[in-house]
């Protein structure tokens, strides 16, 4: 029986999970296939639904992490290989430095999720007109300050790629309703004579301070909130003619932005279907990892002793990360000790 | 989403089945000649009917008919195809969706196909579903090369817009070429005859022909096509290209009404992509059909004047 | 007066789905979006009519709203609403079969009446919808002889369908109901006596309605949708 | 006159327009063969028939088929 603990992906939930095993004892290696920690979370300016500074935030995790000497951490590492079973797991990790080979006691995957590409957005204009962006594109405009300065419009539009049979996923992403909002707050922040328009369909703003983050948007920064799946984004003389129904009225109604911020849907991470055959457990038809049972179970793998945090299971947002890193800690920790 | 390599499907055959399309035939004659002569120089022999009636689609959709009696009507046309061996050619977009969606309804469905066989039994024909149907424009980008190579009178410097219209793409969801909101394959066509491509802001808009809504309720296809016509004419193309001759018919005609209401003043010739092709292909000028052209009449000439007749 | 639900055909859809022949799919999946609408031709130039609404009181059973409603006549059938539709509901067929839905209730014929002839007169008489005759002077001043222009193409001077092809679709036509459904139009009468001009009247006198067809009084339909923007009084 | 739905229809509710509909749709996609419906074609196959010499003779082609399907019509199975 080996003590140490496998996790796979250094974003907000494997960080969690290494500093709590670490915390009670147990030894980790932390792997992340890109050059640095956080994930998804480093890429972000802001936090939500309290404004948070997110770098701040997600650099002090990663220097405990990263403090902590029974945390061995391998970046721009992926897994190779894995055999064996609970308790006895073999795995092939490949390193810049090649490969090696590590016994440990159980595994938790953590490899997040990813932005889907609304290429197949033609309508929208993305990848055509450089003003149509998406959410994590405006992030980095953000951080750059980039963002349109004077009189601009800017139009935000949800459920890209979610809630759609068609082109994207049937599921709800279930966070951007809640980021498009902080994004409408940033601009208004960033440029106070922008106008900032969402497009929605349904608003879901689940969880404690979500509903009043909302409202603040609409209240103190005085965004204007539609309710319509925006149809076409056409190019017009340097403008951007945002077309849609305001279904609340039953009118069709057009735009002129000066900017189109498009909430692209959270999908599963690349290569989880192939992550996943590796270590031998399930994912849904989507590609997220699949839970046993979600209820009770949320962070077990269909494989014993491999176990499951964060983003990679379903659409979700950091504090639920968060938890569930904490989770799959403790889980393992039961495992391994 | 691009799915432009899905061309690559569709076969190359000695020779098609030329579906005649009603307003090509009568309106615009043009259509018919160029669609047949310039397959025949791009290698495919083109194979026509006199038995080969009207698609069925304007009177199924005008409600006059149900369905119940358009699908035998699309089933008899399909037939000539299938007795002969071959493929549908259409150069109508409302003819292209009609056979084709009518088509593999039929073909999915075992128990309509063989009530409406019983039908065509009567009169000695069958359908068994095994032809497909092709659009010009999609034969024409299939075969792209052979018109590079044939290009004789290249439309050097001529602006080009492109109207693709709703029933191919729309219609065709899944089953059309090509992206139904950011097409580019008739852009490439014109571009390998030597046009010059311009962009207008309401390319994918309708051409506010709403099938019987220019019959039915005239004001509101007007208000729609001078929305079209105002953005096209804001790029000021030489011709405006279509692969649909209802949205021809549409476009050239009504520029007319509008000039004699004075409700502006539009002079842009529209053409079918077949005489597009086949100006482009050195066709004689009478084979074009000009002629029988509404709007534009003398910019058409200055076209010809530029690139030789 | 007031809307009761409980007058609504609450499973009209789930009942009707299984006998469309497969022309009605995917509307229970409609997620109320607006895409649809925002893309439309026809709601951009009247706004009364809309899709969605249309969609969502199918789903309701609300059917009295939708088969006396102008709007349901408007439609342009674009087909742009499928190609957005993020549940790829194919919603021209629904507007194609509300309307047969409608014309049974007794609505609508004024507006296939006037689309009759095509089907009488050019496709059942020549095989070709469209006919070579020109309603407009100036055109007929522009072009000329249409057929010169196809003689020039190289084409007969004019297409001609075979008479059995002809024959072939008459015998459809007959066999499938569409002969007398064409009759049933027919019968429509469009005058109205309170507006009827001389000439009218004198028709009105000399022609009868053939007895045996009977008149269908054609429904008045009603802007269930709202009144388009800029108080048109007839769309 | 009335000047909305609601009074046009007065006492029907949806649900006896949307019976009518369905029966409509019933008889119109309907593909069973009765009696009723065959006498229907009747004058439209005899236009075919007399219409020309080659079509008549497509249509004897037909008979040998149709005899069975009169057959079940009269009897109804």
């Amino acid at each position: 029986m080996s003590k140490k603990t496998l996790i796979i992906g250094g974003g907000i939930a494997g960080i969690t999970a290494a500093q709590k095993i670490a915390q009670n004892g147990g030894e980790v290696i932390l792997t992340e296939k890109e050059g640095t920690l956080g994930g998804n979370f480093a890429k972000l300016t802001y936090t939500f639904p309290v404004l948070g500074d997110a770098k701040a935030l997600v650099s002090q995790e990663v220097q405990k992490v990263q403090a902590t000497p029974s945390i061995e951490i391998l970046t721009n590492t992926a897994v190779a290989a894995c055999q064996g079973e609970i308790g006895d797991f073999t795995v092939e990790l490949s390193t810049s430095n090649g490969t090696r080979k590590e016994n440990v006691g159980a595994i938790i995957v953590a490899t997040g999720f990813h932005y889907m590409e609304p290429t197949a957005y033609t309508e929208y204009s993305y990848g055509r007109n450089p003003n149509v962006v998406t959410s994590l594109e405006f992030e980095k405009m953000a951080a750059e300050n980039r963002l349109p300065q004077g009189d601009v419009r800017v139009v935000f539009v949800h459920c890209v790629g979610s809630r759609d049979k068609a082109k994207g996923y049937v599921y709800c992403s279930k966070i951007c309703c809640s980021y498009s909002a902080k994004h409408a707050i940033m601009m208004k922040k960033a440029n106070a004579q922008s106008k900032s328009y969402v497009f929605y369909i349904d608003i879901r703003a689940l969880g404690k301070g979500y509903e009043e983050f909302i409202r603040s948007a609409m209240e103190e920064y005085s965004v204007r909130y539609i309710r319509g799946r925006v149809a076409k984004v056409l190019e017009s003389e340097g403008k951007l003619l945002v077309r849609a129904e305001d279904s609340l009225m039953g009118n069709p109604v057009e735009v002129e932005a000066d900017l189109v911020v498009l909430a692209s849907a959270m999908e599963a991470p690349i290569g989880s279907r192939e992550m996943a055959a590796i270590l031998g457990i399930a994912t849904d038809e989507y590609g997220f990892f699949q839970d046993v049972e979600s209820n009770v179970r949320p962070c077990h793998s269909s494989k014993p002793g491999i176990f499951l945090a964060g983003s990679c299971t379903q659409p979700m947002e950091i504090a639920s990360a968060v938890a569930m890193g904490g989770l799959s800690a403790s889980e393992a920790l039961a495992v391994t000790r | 989403m691009p799915r432009l390599d899905k061309v690559a499907q569709i076969p190359i055959p000695k020779s098609m089945f030329m579906f005649k399309s009603c307003v090509a035939s009568n309106k615009y004659p043009g259509i018919e000649a160029c669609s047949s002569d310039t397959m025949r120089i791009l290698g495919i022999e083109p194979v026509e009917s006199d038995e080969q009636t009207c698609c069925g689609g304007f009177v199924t959709f005008a409600n006059v008919a149900a369905p119940t009696a358009s699908m035998p009507a699309v089933a008899r046309n399909l037939s000539l195809a299938e007795e002969k061996g071959l493929d549908t050619c259409v150069v109508c977009n409302g003819c292209w969706t009609f056979l084709n969606e009518f088509g593999h309804f039929m073909n999915h469905n075992e128990e309509v196909k063989s009530s409406v066989n019983m039908m065509l039994n009567m009169m000695g024909k069958e359908y068994k579903g095994s032809g497909s149907v092709y659009h010009i424009a999609e034969m024409y980008y299939r075969l792209k090369e052979e018109i590079r190579e044939n290009v004789k009178r290249p439309l050097k410097g001529i602006k080009v817009a492109t109207h693709y219209g709703c029933h191919y793409l729309g219609g065709g969801k899944y089953t059309a070429i090509d992206d139904a909101q950011m097409p580019s394959y008739l852009e490439e066509i014109i571009e390998i005859s030597g046009g010059e491509v311009v962009p207008y802001t309401a390319n994918r808009e309708c051409c506010g022909t709403g099938f019987t809504q220019v019959i039915n309720g005239k004001d509101l296809s007007l208000e729609h096509t001078k929305v079209k016509l105002d953005s096209v004419k804001e790029a000021d193309p030489d011709i405006l290209v279509v692969q649909c001759p209802y949205c021809h018919s549409q476009l050239d005609r009504i520029q007319q009404q509008f000039n004699f209401r004075n409700d502006g003043d539009y002079q842009t010739p529209i053409l079918h992509i077949a005489q597009l092709v086949g100006m482009g292909m050195g066709l004689d000028v009478g084979k074009l059909g000009l002629a029988a052209h509404v709007s534009g009449r003398a910019r058409l000439e200055n076209v010809l004047d530029r690139i030789g007749r | 007066m007031l809307e009761q639900v409980k007058d609504w055909d609450d499973d009209f859809y789930e009942r009707w789905k299984p006998i469309a022949m497969g022309f009605v799919n995917e509307a229970e999946r409609c997620l109320q979006c607006g895409k649809c609408t925002g893309q439309c031709p026809a709601a951009a130039v009247t706004p009364g009519y809309n899709p969605r609404k249309l969609i969502r009181d199918l789903i309701d059973g609300n059917i009295k709203r939708i088969l006396s409603s102008v709007e349901l006549w408007q439609c342009f059938f674009c087909s742009g609403c499928y190609s957005t539709c993020p549940m790829d509901i194919n919603f021209p067929f629904f507007i194609f079969m509300l309307r047969l839905a409608a014309m049974n209730e007794g609505y609508g014929w004024e507006d296939v009446k006037q689309l009759e002839a095509y089907a009488e007169k050019d496709y059942l008489k020549d095989g070709i919808t469209v006919s070579s005759r020109e309603r407009n002077p100036f055109v007929v001043d522009t072009i000329g002889d249409i057929g010169k222009i196809r003689e020039a193409a190289g084409l007969p001077t004019k297409r001609i369908v075979s008479k059995r092809g002809v024959a072939e679709i008459n015998m459809i036509s007959d066999l499938s109901g569409m002969t007398s459904f064409m009759k049933k139009i027919g019968g429509v009468d469009l005058l109205d006596c309170t507006t009827c001009d001389d000439a009218q009247a004198k028709r009105c006198k000399t022609k009868p309605l053939p007895s045996k067809v009977g008149k269908i009084k054609t429904k008045t339909r009603f802007y269930n949708y709202g009144e388009p923007i800029g108080g048109k009084t007839n769309a | 006159m009335a000047d909305n739905y609601l009074e046009a229809y007065g006492k029907e509710t949806s649900q006896d327009a949307g019976g009518r509909t369905l029966k409509y749709f019933e008889d119109l996609f309907s593909m069973e063969m009765p009696l009723s419906r065959m006498m229907k074609m009747m004058p439209g196959m005899v236009k075919f028939m007399t219409s020309s010499k080659d079509t008549r003779e497509d249509l004897f082609k037909f008979m040998p088929q149709m005899t069975p399907m009169i057959k079940k019509a009269i009897s109804g199975k």
